[in-house]
């Protein structure tokens, strides 16, 4: 049992899987074991202290929580680095066989909130159709299957899209002084069928999407990536969702990826500094690195050197 | 009822041969012979209910009055309702009695309404003595009768539909003395209506109730007669050794 | 008797009418009617049978075919051992990745511009340098030389070749360019390009790159987490079965026990993986994602359908032969030992079998207790780290590559076949040692 | 060294094994059989008074033994700790490792190494110890054996009970697994119920665990857990599920029992339990690719509220699932209806269908009906097909096009969520596992009821 | 061997009353009586096959010799190697013909070696006047013999531990007429060795093979005496009933 083990986002998951393969076959050291946990549970396994059976690191689809944070602290796992390693598009997709429909983050936002202003009030989301939004847009009936509440996909989904667009509605201003009911108004997605929790599994989206020409879908761009030929990435704000646009930043909609390491496990488990090498060297998370290849979208130039020397250099974690 | 040249096999195994008999109408015939002569087989030729056996073969030809049971114009399941039977075992449906009784009446569609039926169901259970006994819990299931009343109750079932002949195969093997008179009794009876054919394993019983007696051996039918003369002056020399009890 | 009784018809006149008659065609109307019904319902269940493998064997076949490219390989001393040391070690980390790159720039010397160079080493797969560095370490003496290699070609080329991907599609719908494209047609006119039987998928473990995925992993962890399962169930079945069926007295313990089995034969299989995430892995500390626990959460799984067979296997031998060996003054056990159990023995292997086909087909339970990993060498002990077949297959359906569509079929072809082998097995213990008493 | 000893231990079984045997095979002249027992039962019991007793020691001694070795260097260990920032855990594993004369990552110096040694001296002792003791309940044990190898001892009764003992043992597995999943769930379904109140969670009629992710995200709170539209969904497709099998796997059962030929019979019933042995992966796979879409496109097509994860294809390819199992128990019912029954309804002139449908179904109904509820409940807990292929909103809809959700769904998506371990999202999957368990249970015991019933009366 | 005042109890049901009878040694006896009177039951509890019936429960002595078989310090395998049983049904292990009869010998330790057991296997066909026909298939599996020749190997088992007492319970009732007739002959051949004690359904057979006959009804020892006696000049009226076949 002396493989470095890890766990948690099942986002970060194809990634961290990636760079074990070329660990083991690059170095003398056994493969690494990547569990796809989520997020949430990666992180109870990783904190519950140190010892060479708990996970050495921990993918996360976001950053860590003070409570996680605690509990880590709790346990003895008192001292954890953070790597940043690049980001996820997330987009708004159909068939290819629709039209294609560029969109608004308002537009996105008054179709799937829970509520919405109608004449300046705020009532129960009264849109049935495309049309009712804007004129513009076409007569389709609304249908988003997008990543259900425990994913970290939808949190940030709703973070970037819902709201910033929720920040730009002047009916939602006036809530401002309340910001515990502004976050709420802005963050609460329709649950009377118009936006559909459509599971972990990305690919049956993309399926369903086929199948369904009048449906939109919400994941990640390594899923529109492998499935060009059959889903289109709808323009957000004007800009389309490709590798370039979302590694520019230009693409708005994405988060970032993270890996945690258990700190304490570097000098005990063999091959811990060398895995963090690999995953932070070039050939990995580079522009053109194979992580790229797998969908990863890489960090700016500057902001990876600052990652990697942090990642090597094991620097502690604060909150 | 007349069998002619009767040869039985269970695939290659004979198990009956050349039986020829006449069964004599509005009387009691009875089977009797050691385990396994065939006694069974042979009834159960007369109803074809060795139709569901596959492995079954029939040689022969038996008759009920002129027609050729095992003609393929005759329909079995009308011959069925023309030659009922009766079990070792009882075995009431699990339904109340009513609908056991009317359960023959109403696959044949022989009632137009309720009133005929209730008027068939009456009757057949007076016929076998059950009425006064069951007439106040009619529709209470008919297993939670005791084992006589129980098969009194298949004898009643049987009769509904007035068949020509009633076969029974030893229909008080399960029952006890007591339960075993009151059937005996019953035979008695309904022979004034019916043709009957009682298998039975008691040679003691064949005395009491039929008026014939058969006796086989081996899938051979040794000797047929009047009761009283096969008990007390058999012809061959067999049945005399089976009666006297020196095999068996 | 009764008078009214008189006014009734005899069945004798019922089936002379012409009423009778025609009630009589109806009746086997219906009967035939009902006959196809029951047809019906088994060829419903035919069919969907047949629906499935079809639609299972129509996508996974090709899954066992993969395509390889030749290139033409300098074994540069510089990249492959810089410090000339010629030690493994030092060979194995020697620069792959770049000779590979060199290795397809000398096949299309042609092929300038930067981006694509790019599209040529999307060419081969992360396979072709895994390859040529066993190539070296086995036989040193290359290093120096040129050779033409068969290598491994990446996913999209493989799906492209099978023609998976349209090349008339619009460029940017499809993940194989044009560029890319033209490079394939070059290669098949120099006959460099060809598909052979992808024996990978059987010997490798799980990777990242579907071109070099495989089943052992899956294959050596079912295998791993069945003999645990098998150890413990088998005996704990068969001695709960004799007791319950031989020994247990009438009371209210062996009819909790009794109803306690049968309950758990029909518990939902997620919640015996709960079981063991709270009981297995926190509880006691067992190690996650390892054959043992999987074992043992499934033997708990298996146990009422062991028991239930054995109890009925050991039913079916008939009480006078107990009462033989106990006539002659066996004991209890005696007898049990050595005439009953082996009269059971086949019904109860029927029911084992059975039972581990059930078990190796489960995929829930083993969710819960950290069974859904990345493992990419074949377990080695009951203890490693390891995945489930049925587990992998989940993990493939749920990756982003298309090609790991075909795998994800041939792996559920190679589950059912075993689940297959074993059931025909089951059956035919069953027919050879079916006893009539 | 625990395989040394326990081949010594075997070893030592084996002959105490042989030599019970052989002094029980001595014996007076002319006189057979004077042994109460036969000689090898004269071994079984030596070997078991050799052998089981250091057994047992081993064990306790295999538990006890980390934390007793460790609790004695941990004082000297923490004297040394301020070399290295490690952790007193990870240092102590390494001093383990070293111990065994593994090689490790960290240098050490010589207060550690000298830890080391004294560790290494201790368990040197500790084994000695312990394998004095074993020696010496062993010999214990043997001895008592010997004074029993006498011919009046009752050997064979004795060591009868101790097998009896281990087979009693293994019957109540059953009850401690019933036992584990209940204490596994209850002790979290209790923390879970200290953050939310039970009757809203049992009655509640919304289920929206949408906690907040990070602290700042005040939006939708804590949630709702509200169960009955988890139950509901769970019911419509499960009551889909059943409609789809019931009737094609109860009239297959009757083909299969009343009609086919043998060879039909041998030929169709294994390829009909295939259907059970298909891994439920590969039908949620087949759900959710190939019957999901097709269900839209009929539900569209009729106007009705479609939703492409509809209840329906879930529910439909469960039921296709279940049909071997509906066909199975139900063959196995028909056919325990004694063949009096059919007796009497054909003597009396009824056709076979006739007969089917008035005497043996009626008999065989309250079998059937256990067979349907042992179903249910396996489509009840049913998981891999609806994780595929049903929703994840719990939409208390009646409508079958639309998305529903299930128990099972909600425990194996919240179980792998992004949420913390300890926070009611996570808590409440053992609660619903709970609801799970008690509701099969229940379906459970009514259905073997009604089956056991059923047994008797035709025994 | 002796028993007084036994009673026996089904649960709440009681099988026997009050039973007392001495079974003569290196003689034949015969219990009969109508079905269900509690002959099989009476003769079990002679070698404690009762036992394992939950609700069974026994009241009153059984002596073997001066030795009570319901003693609780004697060991009831030991007992049943002392009383030698024979079932309604041939039941033969499903093992070979040489295996079969060596069981009942191996399990008791009697023989010290392959000749001893071979001795006794061979003397204990001859007994049972099997050698002559199984001797050369002595590996043969015993279920591959005739139903007859299966009864005599379950006789030749049953005698090969050379117990005092043999019991029987209906050996014939499974056979055909010659393989019974041997069966009979055979029984009249082992009583020099071999106290025996046969519960038949025939009273031809009881008459046949047994010295001494006892009669049950209803669970009541009604009669024992003299074979001759018993059939010829009944004490008891029921006695006389029975055997002229008046009820059962
Ligand atoms: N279904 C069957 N398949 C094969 N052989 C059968 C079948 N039924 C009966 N036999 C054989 O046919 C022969 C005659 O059997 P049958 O049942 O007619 O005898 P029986 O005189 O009624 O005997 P019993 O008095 O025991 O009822 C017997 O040898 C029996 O073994
Ligand atoms: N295991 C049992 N449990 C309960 N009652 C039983 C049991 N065995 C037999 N009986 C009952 O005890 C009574 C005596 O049965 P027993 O078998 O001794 O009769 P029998 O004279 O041998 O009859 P047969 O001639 O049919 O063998 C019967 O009423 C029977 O129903
Ligand atoms: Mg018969
Ligand atoms: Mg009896
Ligand atoms: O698995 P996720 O935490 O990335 O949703």
């Amino acid at each position: 049992a002396d493989q470095i083990k890890i766990v948690g986002s099942s986002t970060v998951y194809p990634f961290s899987t990636s760079v074990a393969e070329r660990f083991a076959a690059a170095t003398k050291f056994p493969a690494p074991i990547v569990e796809s946990t989520g997020t949430g549970g990666g992180m109870k396994l990783f904190c519950a202290g140190v010892s060479s059976d708990t996970p050495d690191f921990t993918n996360a689809s976001r950053a860590i929580k003070k409570s996680e944070y605690d509990n880590c602290m709790a346990n003895g796992v008192d001292s954890i680095t953070e790597i940043k390693i690049g980001y996820d598009g997330i987009v708004f997709a159909n068939s290819r066989e629709a039209d294609p429909m560029p969109v608004t983050k308002e537009q996105i936002f008054l179709a799937l909130a829970k509520t919405v202003p109608v004449d300046g009030k705020l009532q129960d989301n009264p849109y049935k159709t495309w049309k009712q939004i804007d004129a513009s847009l076409p007569d389709a009936e609304i249908q988003v299957l997008g990543p259900p509440p425990t994913s970290g996909t939808r949190d940030a989904f709703v973070e970037l899209v819902m709201e910033e667009a929720c920040d730009e509605i002047a009916a939602y201003k006036a809530l401002e002084g309340d910001k515990k009911a502004h976050k709420a108004a802005c963050t609460a997605i329709r649950e009377d069928g118009a936006y559909i929790d459509a599971g972990e599994n990305d690919n049956l989206i993309v399926s369903k999407l086929v199948a369904n020409p009048t449906a939109f879908g919400i994941f990640g761009f390594s899923f529109l990536d492998q499935n060009a030929s059959k889903i289109r990435g709808e323009t957000v704000e004007g800009v389309e969702p490709t590798f370039d646009n979302i590694a520019d930043g230009k693409y708005g909609v994405s988060r970032s990826l993270f890996v945690y390491v258990k700190d304490a496990h570097v000098g005990q488990k063999p091959g811990m500094k060398e895995f963090i090498d690999e995953f932070t060297s070039e050939k990995a998370w580079g522009p053109d690195g194979y992580l790229a290849e797998k969908g990863l979208i890489p960090l700016p130039d500057d902001e990876r050197k600052k990652q990697r020397e942090n990642a090597m250099s094991l620097g502690k974690l604060t909150m | 009822m007349t069998a002619r040249e009767l040869n039985f096999f269970y695939g290659a195994k004979q198990a009956l041969y050349d039986i020829n008999i006449d069964i004599a109408e509005k009387e009691v015939t009875a089977f009797i012979g050691p385990s396994g002569c065939g006694k069974s087989t042979f009834l159960r030729c007369l109803n074809r209910m060795n139709d569901y056996i596959d492995i079954a073969r029939v040689d022969g030809t038996i008759k009920l009055g002129d027609q050729d049971i095992y003609d393929p114009s005759l329909d079995v399941v009308q011959l069925r309702a023309l030659v009922g039977m009766v079990f070792q075992k009882p075995n009431p449906f699990p339904k109340s009695i009513y609908e056991n009784v009317a359960y023959g009446p109403k696959i044949h569609g022989m009632c137009r309404n309720k009133d005929e039926m209730d008027q068939v169901v009456q009757s057949s259970l007076e016929r076998a003595g059950l009425w006064n006994e069951v007439k106040d819990r009619l529709d209470q299931p008919g297993t939670g009768l005791s084992g006589g009343q129980q098969q009194r109750l298949c004898i009643a079932r049987a009769i509904a539909v007035s068949p020509d002949v009633v076969l029974m195969d030893e229909p008080c093997s399960a029952l006890d003395p007591i339960a075993t008179a009151k059937i005996e009794e019953l035979i008695d009876e309904l022979r004034q209506n019916f043709t009957i054919v009682i298998v039975t394993h008691s040679m003691q019983q064949a005395a009491r109730v039929s008026q014939r007696t058969a006796f086989f051996h081996l899938g051979v039918l040794v000797e047929c007669g009047e009761t009283e003369q096969v008990f007390t002056n058999p012809r061959e020399e067999k049945t005399q050794a089976y009666i006297t009890g020196r095999f068996g | 008797m009764s008078e009214a009784a008189l006014h009734l018809p005899t069945i004798a006149e019922v089936a002379k009418s012409e009423a009778g008659q025609r009630r009589l065609r109806r009746r086997y109307a219906a009967e035939r009617r009902f006959k196809y019904y029951g047809l019906a319902g088994i060829g419903l269940g035919v069919l969907f049978l047949a629906v499935m493998l079809v639609n299972i064997v129509s996508t996974g076949w090709t899954a066992f075919l993969q395509t390889y490219i030749q290139i033409e390989v300098t074994f540069t001393p510089e990249l492959v051992d810089p410090s000339g040391a010629r030690t493994e070690d030092a060979l194995r980390q020697g620069d792959y990745y770049t000779l590979a790159r060199d290795a397809l720039k000398q096949t299309f010397p042609e092929v300038t511009g930067r981006s694509e160079r790019r599209q040529l080493n999307a060419l081969i797969s992360v396979g072709a340098e895994h390859q040529l560095r066993n190539m070296v370490i086995a036989d040193p003496s290359l290093i120096g030389t040129t050779q033409q290699v068969w290598v491994l070609a990446s996913d999209d080329v493989d799906m492209f070749w099978k023609g998976y991907i349209d090349r008339d599609l619009p460029e940017e719908q499809r993940r194989v360019p044009d560029v890319q494209i033209a490079m394939i047609d070059t290669l098949e006119s120099r006959d460099a390009i060809k598909q052979e039987f992808n024996w990978a998928f059987f010997t490798n473990a799980d990777s990242r790159e579907p071109e070099m995925a495989g089943i052992a992993a899956g294959v050596v962890g079912s295998f791993l987490t069945l003999l645990v399962t098998l150890i413990l169930s088998l005996p704990i079945g068969v001695a709960t079965a004799i007791y319950l069926e031989e020994f247990a007295p009438k009371n209210w313990i062996t009819d909790a026990i009794e109803v306690n089995i049968n309950n758990l034969a029909a518990v939902p299989s997620i919640i015996f993986g709960l079981l063991g995430l709270a009981v297995f892995l926190n509880f006691f500390g067992l190690p996650r994602s390892a054959p043992l626990v999987g074992g043992m959460v499934l033997a708990l799984m298996t146990l009422p359908t062991i028991i239930i067979a054995s109890r009925a296997a050991l039913k079916s031998v008939p009480p006078s032969i107990r009462e033989a060996a106990l006539g002659l003054g066996a004991s209890r056990q005696q007898a049990m030992l050595h005439h009953v159990m082996p009269l059971a023995l086949p019904g109860i292997l029927t029911g084992t079998i059975i039972g581990m086909a059930q078990a190796l087909g489960e995929t829930a339970p083993l969710l819960m207790i950290g069974m859904v990993a990345f493992v990419a060498e074949v377990p080695g002990g009951i203890t490693d780290p390891s995945t489930a077949l049925p587990v992998q297959v989940f993990m493939w359906a749920g990756s982003a590559e298309a090609a790991y569509q075909e795998k994800t079929s041939a792996a559920i072809m190679v589950l059912l076949i075993f689940l297959i082998m074993m059931n025909a097995f089951a059956i035919w213990l069953r027919k050879k040692f079916e006893r009539r008493w | 060294m625990v395989l040394v000893i326990l081949i010594a231990i075997l070893g030592l079984a084996y002959l105490a094994f042989h030599y019970g045997r052989r002094r029980a095979l001595v014996r007076p002249e002319g006189l057979p059989a004077n042994f109460h027992s036969l000689p090898s039962y004269y071994g079984y019991y030596t070997m078991l008074w050799a052998a089981v007793p250091p057994i047992l020691v081993l064990c306790g001694w295999l538990i006890i033994e980390p934390g007793l070795l460790r609790g004695m260097i941990e004082q000297q260990l923490a004297g040394q700790l301020d070399e290295s920032s490690a952790s007193i855990v990870l240092v102590m594993e390494d001093v383990r490792r070293m111990a065994s004369g593994e090689r490790v990552l960290r240098e050490y110096g010589p207060g550690i190494q000298q830890v080391v040694a004294d560790y290494r001296e201790l368990r040197y002792i500790a084994y000695a110890c312990v394998v004095a003791v074993m020696a010496a309940v062993a010999a214990a044990g043997f001895l008592f054996a010997r004074t029993r190898l006498v011919p009046q001892f009752r050997a064979r009764n004795t060591v009868e009970k101790v097998v009896m003992a281990a087979m009693m043992f293994s019957a109540c597995v059953a009850i401690l697994t019933t036992v584990g999943i209940v204490l596994s769930l209850l002790f979290e379904a209790v923390l879970f119920f200290n953050k939310y109140p039970f009757f809203d969670f049992l009655f509640g009629l919304t289920w929206s665990p949408q906690a907040a992710l990070r602290a700042d995200q005040v939006g939708s709170g804590e949630g709702t857990f509200g169960a009955i539209p988890l139950l509901a969904g769970t019911a419509m497709i499960s009551l889909i599920a059943m409609i789809v099998a019931v009737p094609i796997g109860l009239m297959a059962a009757i083909y299969l029992a009343e009609y086919a030929s043998p060879r039909m019979r041998a030929t169709a019933k294994p390829i009909l339990e295939i259907l059970a042995g298909i891994p439920t992966v590969v039908y949620g796979f087949f759900a959710a690719i190939t019957v999901a879409p097709l269900f839209s496109d009929i539900g569209s097509w009729a106007s009705i509220p479609t939703s492409p994860d509809s209840a329906l294809a879930a529910g439909v390819v469960m039921g296709i699932m279940i049909i071997p199992f509906i066909s199975s128990l139900s063959d196995d019912v028909i056919n325990a209806v004694p063949q009096s029954m059919r007796d009497g309804s054909y003597a009396l002139g009824a056709t076979q269908s006739e007969t089917i449908r008035k005497v043996l179904m009626p008999a065989a109904l309250p079998g059937i009906m256990g067979a349907v509820l042992l179903a249910a409940s396996r489509a009840i807990g049913e998981t891999m097909i609806v994780v595929m292929a049903a929703g994840l909103v719990a939409n208390l809809t009646a409508n079958p096009f639309e998305a529903v959700t299930t128990v099972t769904v909600q425990i194996a998506t919240l179980l792998v969520g992004d949420q913390e371990f300890d926070s009611a999202k996570t808590l409440s999957v053992f609660a619903l596992g709970l609801l799970l368990f008690i509701v099969t249970l229940i379906l459970n015991l009514i259905a073997l009821r009604i089956v056991r019933k059923y047994r008797e009366q035709y025994e």
